[in-house]
């Protein structure tokens, strides 16, 4: 689905992705984890088009999509999410999800102006869908809220939804579990699991909760320091002892494995 | 101070509001929607006001004249002529951020105005274009018929795009760009699409103000009367809420005249210049209005969800 | 009752002249009431502030005339002010204006139903009057600085064509925008070392103008026009400075009674000698409604409008502002009058205009005094 | 005599309480973690106490004294340094100024401070020259922690400390608050690690609709099982 | 090339008075993110109160130079304790908005005491130095010289003192300076002063260079919004130098464009920066 081809960037002296390569597969749910300032960010940033490689290519399906605007790549069924939650702050909970879905008729002002019953008909249909998501995030009855009042964790919510309003093939959700509820996150994991067996969404997840990690991804890449250092099944990746010494810690949180 | 003398001041005190009203409309989609730091309308307010005025009055030795179209042509060509212009504004200042396109739009309003100012062939320069007619030879009265229709039909098309998914998309842009990107809208189509559609507005207020007072002049393009009381209408109204810029439009033109009765009551000796302390008193209104009601006097609500009755 | 509305600017860039325009507007009235009014009752003023912007000169001219319920309008001053009251105001309520300021051609054609008049003359003659002042004074090359607005512009045109016709040079020639804080640029883009420099603008430049045209040691000789002969410019500068320096300016010969009467009068009522030009126009345009309405025996907006040419019945007998009281005498008489004015002799042809005469003036001991008065030959 | 005790507090964002009858003590050098699902309040609830959100009935008392809707600035000379759990870098400021500025309200050398700080986060001192607005995820949770220890206070708050960090850093930085709190400095702070965070803790909160649910202390709140199914992820 | 040099020369004074006005503006800008649309009435303030000090007392502008920016700086704090204060926490347009209600509010005052007439501090001309081809007056000097102290004054003060660091702090994240303990009135009265004092010896400056009237500012605010944009917006030392590229730009364009265009050079420039080089030529993102 997504091929990543020997990508690099640097900020200053920085090398913050360098030469990384790897294939997010079709229908797959490929989980990116690796320590703090590793590279992951910037190489979703690189292949949603917020910021140009230096060198290196992306591919959806083949098709080489390097440096096209965010906007083309949606449009492409491409979708991401951000780390720190980027919502609509004066909008409301419901218009959040309702911008969403692509070509809306009455985006195009000329047709709101000339057909403007047939506009609000679609928009109903669009708010039923919103509902939808809404109820199954849990959050629905903050729907009339202010994105910009939600709590922390309501705010990495409504970033997930918004991903579910759309007709995306692939999906990059940057740390969806940060400061969300465990008992919740679980619910979570389940609707990611949904999405992806039902609708054949395809998935690249960074996270740092390897719980969900486990539970979710198959196969899974490391980063560290701008390079992919491994790649696997979480079960093997845990025996490494390079991604023990760089990532997980000899602590509890790396081990504690199986929590749900 | 007899009725009829007052009527007839209400018809034409009307009329003037109700051009700055249509100015706050095209403001308020900028502005109130979108988030666009438009401090150059006079620039644009000026295009449609010499277009208009080139158009439909009659020939002239000085200056670029004799087309002698009719009032509502005179109109369209406003916008027509406004369209390429902001088009062209709009893409050079398409990737700037609020402030930065302040000051880049006064500066083109500016550079706009000099341009009328120094023109002479096209615009008669300094002398300014006299005889431009009302149409049909109707009075203020008939006239604020066709201004009244005009803010109707602004408003109107104003409100639907408010509350359309393209109005929905220009908040989100208002809001926060990048996550408009993530979620698959072109940005500078769509920032570009209100600044034109906005500007356009503003030409066609002007094509209207030229029709009324029938004469146009640079010196009416001068930031103070062609922008800054726009943005003073539209922030007391309440930026966002379109029947906000319409009752801004009319409270503060109100307050610009009537301070004037005001400032008389007081002996010139104290005040020392009764007209510096009517200026001193639109000041100090401005400044309650804006302390009191931050807001505006009709704050922004959010548009209806489809099949809310509101 | 006769109700005048004075519509000057009291604020903006023509504040000085809108102050000192009502000043003569004022004395005027007082005069006339002091002789018994009109039709055996006081004159009203009604003043309002153009801004000297458009759109507060025309909403302020509408009150005047719905809302005050005036007669007749004095003012405005500017051009860009005075047209678009005539177009949008005067003569669609019928009403009389007279602006006592402005100098633009355009009102000379304006479709104005004839409702618009000034007691002061077109630039155009002013032009030509400069030209022949230079000449006089021996200047046969010239730098032009004007401010860049229908004032200057019409002005440094009629003159540049005058005085080349006359066998003069312009070295440069270049509108400036006013507000700027420097103008040394535009000194030394006109500067040629030795011309001497016509300065066409108002004293809120004009003297920084000056002051930076001598410090940069662009010029040291000058002329003028009208709109730069302002004692404080002398004063802000010193008179050694200005001493010789020299200009033309609208006015009436200063040996007439009506000039003199008016001069005594001002100097009278306001301590001081009329500061600024426009003050004598803005008395004599009073004084024309004045007597307009007497002739008419009306208030009426439109009979007074068509009297105002009445008044200066060459056949008749000649009065002066002093002999307001007289002057009614004659017209209840039935007998004609004609009208000489502070400003001259106020006879407006069929465009509402005046001809004029113009004052030669010299800077001498840091005072402005007036060599000739004289009419321009066109 | 507790360090902080919040008692019966109603506070909310304009007319709506948020938190309903909500009470918080902490003994002096306690780590006390509060739990509960998103939007419970918990933020809310440290808001409040650190003066950001108006407290319309209830009292805080903090060493004793009054400190009831004080304003925010004074709680920093007070000893009190809170983290929040949002926008809690100043993104253009570099590294190293935004922990200098965590030191503004106080006198004195901020050099050895600095250096503590850059001991607890070797990853801080790397970068310290970087404009904190294009760190990492993680690398601005540690920058904001490592700007409220430079004040060296004697309590810090805590909102979700180590949302967005490595496993390994998560550790970590729980070993750091226990080994800040070993110096004498109470902690209290709101953690979705719940399971981990209740394992270092004296005392655990579980906040629910913004009214307190549970109160033990931290491995008997993490036995409840209860608590567990509802709000610890099972 | 004579001419070049002399209006170059010209260009630098012009320069050093934008700069004044602009370093003000820049911080104003930096620290509440709002254009100042009441800076050159402050200036114009600034003049007057020198004016009264040299008329009262017959002093030498200099000597009324520092009163004139302690009143100065004064007022500017009691208009943002009396309005700007209370909308602070609004949206930044609204504080615009007020701003250029004080600008009427301030200029109709200047109008109401001091009238509306032109003043000067000292009558009379003062002749210029001439230096081989070139001509330089002493005020010109003494005035480069002045605006050349103040802004190292102000430098020093800004990196001597934490205030620059919390200034910068403030304009990111207002909540959070509060959070971390800084007294964020204080830091925005001392913006006030600081913009406040500087704009007032812009004002004395210009005056001293050209003449007094109401409206002397306000008809140099554009400017001096263009030379904070060429900076880059909150960086006082892109300030400086915005101001002496406007100043020069400004007194050169006569070489090339009609003077009735001039004003337009200001502008072109600003709108090229902004399109070209929107951080301003000094990398400025805060
Ligand atoms: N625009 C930028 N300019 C300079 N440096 C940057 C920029 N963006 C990221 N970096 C640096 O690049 C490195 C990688 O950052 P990135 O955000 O990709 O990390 P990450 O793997 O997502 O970490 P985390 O798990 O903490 O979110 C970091 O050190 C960060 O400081
Ligand atoms: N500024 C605000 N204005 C209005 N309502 C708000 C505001 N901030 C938060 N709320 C509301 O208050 C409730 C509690 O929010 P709070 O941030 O305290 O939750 P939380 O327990 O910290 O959740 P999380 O774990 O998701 O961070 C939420 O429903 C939220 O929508
Ligand atoms: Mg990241
Ligand atoms: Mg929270």
């Amino acid at each position: 689905m997504i091929e990543i081809e020997r990508v690099s960037r640097a900020f200053g002296g920085l090398q913050a992705v360098r030469e990384v390569s790897f294939t997010v597969a079709t229908g797959s749910i490929t989980g990116l984890i690796g320590p703090n300032g590793a590279g992951k960010s910037t190489l979703f940033n690189i292949i949603a088009g917020s910021i140009p490689p230096d060198s290196g290519a992306i591919r959806l399906q083949g098709e080489d999509i390097t440096g096209l605007p965010t906007h083309r790549l949606f449009h492409k069924g491409l979708v991401r999410t951000f780390q720190i939650p980027h919502e609509f702050s004066r909008m409301t909970v419901r218009e959040n999800l309702m911008l969403v879905p692509a070509a809306q008729r009455g985006e195009n002002l000329l047709k709101s102006w000339l057909s403007w019953w047939k506009v609000v008909r679609e928009d109903r249909e669009i708010l039923r869908r919103a509902d939808d998501v809404l109820a199954f995030l849990e959050i629905d009855h903050v729907r009339d809220e202010l994105a910009g009042n939600l709590s922390g964790g309501q705010k990495k919510l409504l970033d997930l939804g918004r991903t579910m309003m759309t007709d995306a093939r692939a999906v990059l959700l940057d740390e969806p579990g940060a400061g969300v509820n465990r008992t919740l996150l679980g619910k979570l994991a389940e609707a990611i699991e949904r999405l992806n067996r039902e609708r054949g969404y395809t998935f690249c997840v960074i996270e740092h909760d390897m719980d969900l990690i486990a539970r979710l991804c198959d196969p899974v890449m490391v980063m560290a320091n701008g390079e992919l250092i491994a790649e696997g099944d979480m079960a093997s990746l845990r025996q490494n002892p390079q991604v023990r010494e760089a990532y997980l810690g000899t602590g509890s949180s790396g081990q504690t494995g199986t929590g749900t | 101070m007899d009725l009829a003398g007052l009527l007839a001041y209400g018809l034409f005190f009307l009329n003037l509001v109700g051009i700055y009203a249509i100015m706050a409309l095209g403001l308020n989609m900028q502005w109130g929607m979108t988030g666009q730091f438009n401090i150059g309308i006079a620039g644009f307010f000026a295009v449609g006001a010499y277009t208009s005025a080139i158009l439909t009055t009659g020939s002239s030795p000085t200056w670029l004249g004799g087309f002698g179209l009719p009032f509502l042509l005179g109109l369209a060509a406003t916008v027509l002529v406004c369209l390429p212009i902001a088009w062209l504004v709009g893409r050079i200042t398409a990737r700037l951020r609020t402030d930065y396109l302040a000051i880049a739009t006064i500066g083109i309003a500016e550079i706009i105005r000099l341009f009328f100012l120094n023109e002479g062939w096209l615009t008669n320069g300094v002398r300014g274009i006299p005889g431009i007619e009302k149409p049909l030879g109707t009075g203020n009265g008939g006239y604020l018929l066709i201004v009244t229709a005009f803010v109707a039909l602004i408003w109107l098309l104003v409100e639907m795009a408010r509350r359309s998914p393209w109005g929905r998309v220009l908040r989100a842009i208002r809001d926060n760009e990048p996550a408009t990107a993530a979620a698959g809208k072109d940005i500078a189509r769509f920032r570009l699409q209100a600044f034109v559609v906005g500007s356009c507005i503003m030409a066609l207020a002007g094509g209207l103000y030229a029709h009324f007072v029938g004469f146009v002049s640079p010196e009416a393009f001068r930031p103070l009367y062609g922008t800054f009381l726009v943005w003073v209408m539209l922030i007391a109204g309440g930026s966002g809420n379109n029947l906000g810029a319409i009752l801004g439009a009319l409270v503060v033109w109100l307050i610009w005249s009537s301070t004037e009765m005001l400032a008389g009551v007081l002996p010139t000796d104290l005040i020392g210049s009764e007209s510096a302390f009517r200026v001193f008193l639109i000041g100090v209104l401005l400044q309650i209005i804006l302390v009191s009601r931050p807001q505006g006097m009709l704050p922004e609500r959010r548009p209806p969800m489809p099949g809310e009755q509101r | 009752e006769l109700k005048v509305g004075a519509l000057m600017p009291m604020t903006g860039d023509l504040q000085a002249y809108g102050e000192s325009s009502r000043n003569g507007v004022e004395l005027a009235i007082s005069e006339i009431n002091d002789a018994g009014g009109v039709m055996g009752e006081p004159v009203v003023l009604e003043v309002s502030d153009t801004q000297t912007e458009p759109q507060a000169g025309v909403d302020a001219a509408q009150r005047l005339v719905s809302v005050q319920g005036v007669s007749a309008i004095v003012g405005a001053l500017s051009s860009g002010v005075t047209i678009p009251v005539a177009s949008s105001v005067s003569s669609v309520e019928g009403v009389p204006q007279i602006s006592n300021a402005s100098t633009s051609p355009v009102m000379t054609d304006l479709d104005d139903n004839d409702f618009l008049f000034r007691t002061t003359p077109s630039d155009a003659f002013q032009g030509v009057a400069l030209a022949s002042v230079a000449v006089e004074n021996g200047v046969d090359s010239a730098a032009i600085l004007y401010i860049n607005n229908d004032y200057g512009e019409g002005l440094a045109n009629a003159f540049a064509d005058a005085f080349e016709a006359a066998g003069g040079t312009v070295v440069g020639s270049n509108g400036y925008e006013p507000g700027q804080a420097s103008y040394r640029g535009d000194l030394s883009a006109v500067s040629d070392g030795e011309s001497p420099l016509l300065l066409i603008g108002y004293p809120e430049n004009g003297q920084t103008i000056l002051r930076q045209a001598l410090e940069g040691g662009y010029f040291s000789d000058f002329f003028f026009t009208d709109g730069m002969k302002s004692p404080v410019i002398v004063e802000n500068l010193g008179a050694e400075f200005l001493n010789g320096s020299f200009g033309t300016a609208a006015e009436a010969r200063a040996d007439t009674d009506a000039a003199q009467h008016f001069r005594s009068a001002y100097e009278q009522a306001y301590g001081e000698v009329p500061p600024v030009p426009y003050i004598d126009t803005a008395y004599d345009a009073v004084y024309s409604i004045a007597l307009a309405a007497v002739a008419a025996d009306s208030t009426d907006p439109a009979a007074i409008r068509d009297h105002l040419r009445a008044i200066n019945d060459p056949d008749g007998e000649i009065v002066g502002p002093g002999e307001f009281a007289e002057a009614v005498d004659r017209l209840e008489a039935g007998e004609p009058i004609n009208y000489q004015g502070a400003s001259g002799s106020v006879d407006f042809d069929a465009n509402g205009d005046v001809g004029g005469t113009f004052a030669h003036w010299v800077i001498e001991d840091g005072e402005y005094r007036t060599l000739e008065i004289f009419e321009p030959s066109m | 005599m507790s360090l902080l005790d919040a008692q019966g507090l109603y506070a909310g964002y304009g007319g709506v309480d948020i938190l309903r009858n909500t009470h918080l003590r902490l003994g002096a050098d306690e780590i006390v973690v509060i739990v509960g699902p998103n939007g419970a309040g918990k933020s809310t609830a440290m808001k409040a106490v650190f003066g950001l959100v108006p407290i319309r009935e209830g009292r805080v008392h903090y060493q004793g004294e009054d400190i009831t809707n004080r304003p925010p600035e004074r709680m920093v000379t007070r000893g009190i340094a809170y983290v929040p759990q949002e926008a809690n870098v100043f993104p253009s400021l570099s590294v190293l100024e935004n922990l200098e500025l965590g030191a503004y309200a106080l006198r004195g050398d901020h050099r050895p401070r600095l250096e503590k700080v850059f001991e607890i986060f070797p990853r801080l001192k790397e970068r310290r020259n970087q404009q904190a607005g294009v760190m990492s995820g993680g690398e601005r949770q540690m920058v904001a922690m490592g700007r409220a220890l430079m004040v060296e206070p004697r309590l810090l708050m805590l909102d979700e400390p180590t949302a967005g960090l490595s496993p390994r850093l998560i550790d970590e930085t729980f070993e750091r608050i226990r080994e800040v709190n070993h110096l004498g400095i109470g902690v209290l702070m709101v953690e979705q690690n719940a399971r981990q965070a209740l394992a270092i803790a004296d005392r655990g909160y579980v906040l629910a609709t913004g009214e307190n649910r549970y109160e033990d202390t931290g491995p008997a709140l993490l036995a409840n099982p209860e608590v567990a199914e509802m709000f610890l992820g099972g | 090339m004579v001419e070049v040099i002399q209006l170059l020369i010209n260009g630098i004074l012009l320069g050093s008075i934008l700069a004044l006005g602009a370093v003000g503006a820049t911080m104003i800008f930096g620290v509440l993110r709002f254009a100042h649309f009441a800076h050159g009435d402050f200036m114009a303030v600034g003049a007057y109160f020198a004016l009264s000090v040299v008329t009262v007392f017959n002093l030498p502008v200099l000597a009324a130079l520092p009163v004139a920016m302690a009143a100065t700086a004064g007022l500017a704090v009691a208009i943002d304790q009396l309005v700007y204060r209370r909308i602070r926490r609004v949206q930044p347009v609204i504080l615009l908005i007020s701003s250029f209600a004080t600008a009427l509010v301030l200029r109709s005052l200047i109008q109401m005491i001091w009238g509306s007439s032109n003043q000067v501090y000292e009558t009379g001309i003062q002749l210029p130095w001439r230096i081989g081809p070139f001509t330089l007056k002493p005020d010109h000097l003494l005035i480069f010289l002045a605006a050349t102290g103040l802004v190292v004054t102000v430098h020093l003060f800004l990196t001597r003192t934490r205030l620059g660091k919390a200034m910068r702090a403030m304009s990111d994240n207002m909540n959070l300076a509060l959070i971390t303990g800084i007294p964020a009135d204080r830091v925005i009265m001392a913006t006030w002063a600081i913009g406040g004092a500087l704009a007032a010896a812009a004002g004395v400056f210009l005056g001293m260079d050209t003449r007094l009237h109401p409206v002397m500012g306000w008809t140099l605010l554009l400017p001096i919004f263009a030379a904070t944009i060429l900076g880059g917006i909150g960086r006082p030392y892109g300030a400086i130098f915005g101001g002496l590229v406007i100043g020069c730009a400004m007194e050169l364009s006569t070489l090339i464009i009609p003077g009735s265009y001039k004003p337009a050079v200001a502008f072109a420039i600003m709108v090229a920066t902004l399109v070209f080089r929107p951080q301003g030529i000094i990398k400025g993102t805060v």
